[in-house]
């Protein structure tokens, strides 16, 4: 069972790589998805198969739908393909990379450090965990819930096309300004 | 009747308040009623108060009469309160009655001038500061006094205001003697806290039995007093506001800058006069100020050709004679030459500004000439006033009064011979330039033509004036003559008599009778040389109609010994360079440099905020690696 | 009760006059004029109804957050109720002169300067100091508004500066009380911001001087003493008219209020301490004060820096530690408030009526405006102390006072009578004599603007006459002040030795 | 035989470092989004595993509070990139600089 864990790590690292790098968002976004479920796999083998589902329903199902009806909207064609060959030039990507490479020696040596600590493969179930949700976090779940409500009220808002002015003077001021 | 005392200064307050709220919409005629009636009534209840004084009380007990408690702070109480005694009431008198002739007189001079009621607001205020002055039965209110006649002299030099120069010879005039003013406060501090009063009575009684003779606090009190003195009697070294000041119109320099507001500090020093008693270094400063007045001014007047100018620096001269009798002890003596002296020199003033007056404001001698036979009443009090001021002998009063100081300044035991023959040489110089004035306003040939004849409201007061010239001088007759001693009896009421010295100061020197006689002939040469210079000098000389060519000596001493320069160059000049250099405050620039620099921390801050998303990502990543190293490392 | 009702009541009627506007513009007017001569009355008969005796004519007090010990306390003795009877008369007039002057957002501004009035009332009974502090604040904020609103050309600048000058020093005073609190918490167990109670508070020498700091810089700012002063030259030259009378008048006299009624009283023995600096500060400010003033070629740039002059001999005379000093003080806020506000108001006349405020551009105004000429000579005068009027008798008091302190200091100070002639001569000299140089078309003062400038000069003329009728009120409470600052110091003279 | 925790942990950093890289070298908001996405993901990927390693349930509601999260963030997020694009024509994040100071 274990060589599944590493396996599933070794994919979601290397998905996750070439959805950075890639320079076709529709490719990149198949590579996320790859990721997440790869990600789900290791949900279910460190017994949380709850969370496994959720991963793949939400996340790799529900999110990234939304993701592609933006980029089909959008559809940006060939244009920004090529700005993204910029990213082959040094430059670009040097700064960035090292931080994050400096970020991700530095948390590594504070991992590496400790002693053994397994994982234990014991199965929680859902019910234990709906049950702590509705108990110890309630107050958490509610605000959570704000959240989403206003995450909707947001996305509502804000994807709301422009008001078209049917008054000529208007749309001359718009268009001025 | 002595309950009447607060009409007398209530009186031209009352004048000056009236006119100064309805004067534009009073007729001209009922604001010089309102105007001349208020001081002339003031002048009549002087006189039926000076009479019963005189009278019903022989030894010269003080009237005294409290208003109002004025101020009362823990002991800082004075009063609004008046004290009469015979100083005051001699002061009173020539302010009341030689102000009420100087009102009438300008009246009808003043008629056609627009600010006709504010003149006479000015005048009636002025008149009743200056009582306040000489009545006040504390410094403080001595100090309302003094520092309003300063107000008033600083309006009506600056009356005609449209010409920005009379303004600044107002400003000038009350900024230099606001010199004296301060000096004399800071006196009135030191007198207040080493007596817990400002009463000037208690204060004389108790100075000599707390302050040692020479001492430090009694001569730095009495030094700061005569500050304030000169300032406002115009000596050296604050007399250059008193030239300037002839701005003023003409029965303004005869009330203010004559008779009355520059004897001020004559009445301070004769006031406090046991104060300069228990400083001998201060009295004697005194008289030598004194001397170097009367020939600094003296010799600026020969070279005048403004005729007010003349009688400016004449007043300053003479009112060095009364500095002098003041320093050498001779008190009555000075106060008698105050009198005489507001007599005829309030008359010269208001004989030449009818000369001015029908010239077309002209104020150029050399531009005079022959006018003594077009006007004559002018001519003759003219010429009376000018004897007196010359000191004629035997017949005029001005002969009188100051022959008794010019003895007194060698007589008197702070007398001396130095003192001596400077009077004597200032006796020479006032009869050149006064006949020299003469001669070329009212002899020679006629440059110009009276406009007009004067009327009665101008011509009477000369004549009053003039009289008053002639017979003032027989109240006070020297010892060899006649000894009339009537207004040295009454002054000596409150002041000292004058101690002569008991054996011949300087030995060789005649003393007593002999002496006297002997000096008051050398004084009558000497006055009669004057003249007979100026005549050589200046009778029917055909001069031209201008301004004279002067050589740079004439020059200097022309403009008043180049005091005035002087003073430029070292203090207003600093000062005004000093002001304009730091106008934008550089405290406030120190904060607007604080200002600019957090600004710039803002523009440096700000250019971070580039609006860039992958920038701020960047700078969270950043952090989050120092603050992990930073963490990892400790 | 009376106290805390005229409080409201000046609230009220700023509120009143601010749902007034929507009506009329003359509507806010009247209604604000109506509530400040009320408030005027109430004060009046306090004053001449109070009975004699007792510590506070009227007292009043009660719970307000009684968790940290904060109660609505409110008196009034000799001194505040004189300065009531200042606030309420400089209230009627800025009212009167604002009338023509202000022409937009009428209600608003009657609003905040009624606002102004109800903060500075609370400042002057106060005797909690978190209320008083509370009131501090109050005043500032409509402040800000008037200047930034209705002022002139660099209003905006202006009131920003006079806004971070004064609330900077206000939170230093704010932290210096809340150590006062809690100082005299933990020695006593009672944690309270009553006067009376904070009053004899024991403390060690350091403590009580740096508490004593923080509360002379929140009046030393407000008094702008000379390193201080900055804010007040441009406050005072961008506030409109009503604004300046108030600055001038009222909100620098509450610096000095500060200092007699909280900082001598609370900390007599650091107060002592201080006093030398203090007193050089009032020197410094008098003459780098007049120095300024007579550099100026605003007019109105030049009247303000007449005021951080005439500051400086308050400093000078609360410092001196002795009743003539301190009576002397008290009178010059008074005569101050007068004389300065009459300048201030002719200043602002003649800005309306001609547009600019250089001395450069006018002269000979005496010949076209003779009723504002001879009012302008009459406050010039007393802001050069002309005795007879109320300045002189402030003056001669203080420096009286302070000469029995220090002579040197004083003969300096002296010298400001004749910085002060030279700089308000200069005011006649270029303003009204000399001769026209534009052709002005101007109307003289009418008779709103001359029921104003009469009545200042009433009130001038009056302080210089017979000054024992404000001088009596306050003896009381000048001594009462004066007796503890010396007793408290001679104490502490006696532990030393 | 189980897998050490630390395993766990380090497949979390990993991942998350690459989606911090992502999130910084990459220009077009998209991209951007898909990153935080993965950064997220990490993050809830490290509270299971030390729920696993403690066995409590505590990682999985975390989790799940993460997810909600993520939820919200993304649907804002979609539709701010919506407007960008509308406005600017480009989904190049450097060209909305208009908050700059």
């Amino acid at each position: 069972m274990n060589i599944l864990f590493y396996i599933a790590a070794l994919i979601a690292i290397f998905a996750t790589v070439r959805m950075v790098t890639g320079t076709n968002a529709v490719h990149s976004l198949l590579y996320l998805i790859v990721s997440l479920l790869s990600v789900s796999v290791i949900f279910f083998l460190l017994g949380a198969p709850f969370i496994a589902a959720l991963e793949v329903i939400i996340y790799a199902g529900a999110i990234m739908v939304l993701f592609v009806f933006v980029i089909m909207m959008l559809n940006t064609g060939s244009g920004g393909v090529r700005k993204e060959h910029e990213l082959l030039k040094a430059s670009t990507w040097i700064g960035p990379g090292i931080t994050s490479a400096i970020l991700c020696g530095e948390m590594l040596y504070v991992l590496l450090a400790p002693a053994f600590h397994p994982m234990n493969r014991i199965e929680i179930p859902p019910a234990a965990v709906g049950a702590l949700l509705f108990s110890k976090y309630i107050l958490i779940v509610e605000l959570a819930a704000f959240l989403l409500a206003a995450g909707i009220i947001g996305a509502y808002h804000l994807g709301q096309k422009p008001k078209l002015s049917h008054h000529r003077y208007l749309k001359n001021e718009e268009a001025a300004t | 009747m002595s309950e009447l005392l607060w009409l007398i200064v209530a009186l031209p307050f009352a004048g000056s308040l009236l006119l100064a709220m309805a004067g534009k919409h009073l007729p001209r005629l009922a604001a010089a009623i309102i105007g001349v009636g208020s001081v002339a009534l003031s002048a009549i209840v002087m006189l039926i108060l000076g009479l019963d004084f005189l009278h019903g009380n022989p030894a010269g007990v003080p009237i005294h009469q409290t208003l109002w408690q004025w101020i009362n702070v823990s002991g800082f109480s004075p009063g609004i309160a008046f004290h009469l005694d015979s100083v005051s009431l001699t002061f009173v008198f020539v302010i009341t009655f030689v102000g009420a002739l100087i009102h009438l007189y300008a009246a009808p001079f003043m008629w056609k001038d627009e600010g006709f009621a504010r003149f006479f607001s000015y005048m009636n205020l002025f008149v009743g500061f200056m009582l306040l002055l000489v009545l006040a039965d504390n410094f403080l209110l001595l100090y309302l006094g003094w520092e309003g006649v300063g107000l008033c002299s600083y309006l009506l030099i600056g009356f005609w205001y449209k010409d920005p120069a009379n303004g600044y010879a107002a400003r000038k005039a009350f900024t230099v003697t606001r010199v004296g003013d301060t000096a004399m406060v800071i006196g009135l501090f030191i007198l207040f806290t080493t007596y817990h009063t400002l009463n000037i009575q208690d204060i004389l009684v108790a100075t000599p039995h707390t302050w040692a003779p020479g001492s430090t606090i009694a001569t730095t009190t009495a030094f700061l007093l005569l500050g304030g003195a000169i300032g406002k009697s115009a000596q050296v070294p604050l007399q250059t506001w008193l030239p300037d000041a002839m701005a003023a119109p003409s029965p303004v320099s005869a009330l203010i800058h004559a008779a009355t507001m520059v004897t001020a500090g004559v009445y301070l020093i004769a006031r406090t006069h046991v104060l300069f008693e228990l400083a001998p270094v201060v009295q004697s400063a005194v008289a030598v100020i004194g001397a170097v007045t009367l020939i600094v001014a003296g010799m600026a007047a020969i070279y005048q050709h403004d005729i007010k100018k003349v009688l400016a620096y004449s007043t300053i001269s003479q009112i060095g004679y009364m500095f002098v009798a003041l320093g050498v002890g001779a008190w009555s003596a000075a106060l008698f030459h105050f009198m005489i002296h507001a007599f005829f020199k309030s008359l010269l003033f208001l004989g030449a500004g009818s000369v001015i007056a029908v010239l077309h404001d002209e104020h150029n001698m050399y531009k005079m000439g022959g006018l003594w036979k077009k006007m004559p009443v002018v001519f003759w009090t003219f010429l009376v006033g000018a004897c007196a001021l010359s000191a004629l002998p035997l017949i005029t009063a001005g002969f009188y009064s100051k022959d008794e100081i010019i003895w007194q300044a060698y007589a008197s035991d702070k007398g001396s011979i130095t003192l001596w023959l400077t009077g004597l040489a200032g006796a020479f110089i006032t009869a050149l330039y006064t006949f020299r004035m003469v001669f070329l306003t009212f002899f020679g040939k006629a440059k110009a033509e009276p406009a007009y004849r004067q009327g009665m409201g101008m011509t009477l007061p000369l004549v009053v004036l003039a009289f008053l010239s002639f017979v003032g001088g027989f109240i006070q007759l020297p010892d060899n003559m006649g000894h009339v001693t009537l207004f040295s009896h009454f002054i000596q009421q409150v002041l000292p008599a004058t101690t002569p010295t008991g054996t011949a100061v300087i030995a060789g020197l005649p003393s007593g009778h002999a002496a006297e006689w002997i000096a008051q002939l050398i004084a009558a040469i000497v006055s009669i040389a004057g003249l007979t210079l100026a005549y050589r000098l200046y009778y029917n000389k055909p001069f031209p109609a201008a301004e004279p060519v002067r050589n740079p000596i004439q020059q200097f001493f022309f403009k008043g010994w180049d005091f005035d320069l002087l003073y430029d160059k070292v203090i207003v000049q600093p000062i005004v360079f000093f002001s304009r250099i730091d106008k934008n405050d550089v405290i406030d620039q120190f904060y607007t440099g604080l200002a600019s620099v957090a600004g710039l921390f803002n523009k440096g801050l700000a250019a971070t905020q580039n609006g860039k998303l992958r920038w701020y990502a960047m700078a969270l990543a950043i952090g989050a690696v120092i603050t992990l190293t930073i963490l990892l490392s400790t | 009760m009376i106290l805390a009702w005229t409080i409201c009541l000046l609230m009220g009627t700023g509120l009143l006059a601010w749902l007034a506007s929507r009506w009329s513009d003359t509507l806010p007017r009247i209604i604000s004029l109506a509530g400040i001569l009320l408030f005027l009355g109430i004060v009046l008969y306090i004053w001449f109804g109070h009975p004699a005796g007792g510590r506070w004519i009227v007292h009043y007090t009660h719970s307000w957050i009684s968790a940290f010990g904060i109660r609505i306390t409110l008196g009034a003795d000799g001194l505040s109720l004189l300065m009531l009877l200042l606030t309420a008369f400089l209230g009627v007039l800025s009212v009167l002169v604002s009338w023509k002057e202000i022409k937009t957002r009428v209600g608003f501004f009657h609003f905040n300067l009624l606002f102004i009035l109800a903060g500075i009332t609370g400042v002057f009974v106060s005797l909690d100091l978190f209320l008083f502090y509370f009131s501090w604040e109050v005043m500032l904020i409509p402040m800000y508004f008037l200047i930034s609103i209705w002022g002139y050309e660099n209003r905006t600048y202006a009131a920003g500066k006079f806004f971070l000058f004064t609330q900077a020093s206000g939170l230093l005073m704010f932290l210096s009380i809340l150590g006062l609190y809690f100082v005299h918490g933990r020695s006593t167990g009672i944690y309270t911001f009553d006067y009376e109670a904070l009053k004899g508070t024991l403390m060690s020498r350091p403590t009580a001087f740096l508490l004593m700091l923080g509360f002379a810089a929140a009046f030393l700012v407000k008094l702008s003493t000379v390193p201080f002063h900055s804010w007040l030259p441009d406050a005072h030259t961008q506030a409109p008219t009503a604004g300046s009378v108030l600055l001038a008048g009222l909100l620098l006299k509450t610096g000095a209020y500060g200092l007699i009624r909280f900082v001598l009283p609370l900390f007599p023995q650091a107060s002592h301490q201080f006093a030398p600096v203090a007193m050089i500060l009032g020197v410094v400010s008098i003459l780098y004060g007049a120095k300024l003033a007579y550099a100026q070629t605003d007019l109105k740039r030049l009247v303000a820096y007449i005021s951080v002059s005439h500051m400086g001999f308050i400093l000078l005379g609360i410092y001196a530690f002795n009743q003539i000093a301190l009576q002397g003080v008290i009178m010059q806020m008074v005569a101050h408030a007068i004389s300065t506000g009459g300048l201030f108001i002719i200043v602002g006349a003649l800005h309306d009526r001609i547009q600019t405020r250089e001395i450069g551009q006018m002269g000979g105004l005496w010949t076209l405006v003779p009723k504002m000429g001879a009012m302008g000579l009459l406050f010039v005068l007393a802001s050069l102390g002309l005795p007879g009027l109320g300045n002189f008798i402030a003056e001669i008091l203080i420096l009286t006072g302070s000469f029995m302190a220090s002579r040197i200091l004083t003969i300096l100070a002296a010298l400001g009578f004749i910085a002060a002639t030279l700089y308000s001569l200069r005011i006649m000299q270029k303003v009204f004599y000399g001769t026209v140089l534009k052709k002005w078309a101007i109307a003289d003062f009418g008779i709103r603007e001359m029921i104003v400038m009469g009545s200042l000069a009433i009130v001038i003329i009056w302080l210089g006459l017979f000054p024992n009728s404000i001088l009596n009120g306050t003896q009381k409470m000048v001594q009462g002040v004066i007796e503890q600052v010396t007793i408290t110091a001679n104490m502490a003279q006696n532990e030393n030795r | 035989m189980t897998i050490p925790m630390q395993y766990g942990l380090l497949l979390a950093a990993i991942l998350f470092c690459i989606g911090l890289a992502g999130v910084l070298v990459r220009r077009d908001v998209i991209f951007m989004l898909m990153s935080v996405e993965v950064m997220l993901n990490a993050a809830g990927l490290a509270f299971i595993v030390g729920g696993a390693a403690r066995s409590s349930a505590d990682g999985q509601v975390m989790f799940i509070f993460i997810l909600a999260m993520a939820a919200a963030e993304v649907s804002v997020g979609l539709a701010l990139i919506i407007q960008l694009y509308q406005k600017f024509k480009t989904l190049d994040a450097d060209s909305a600089s208009q908050l700059n100071g």
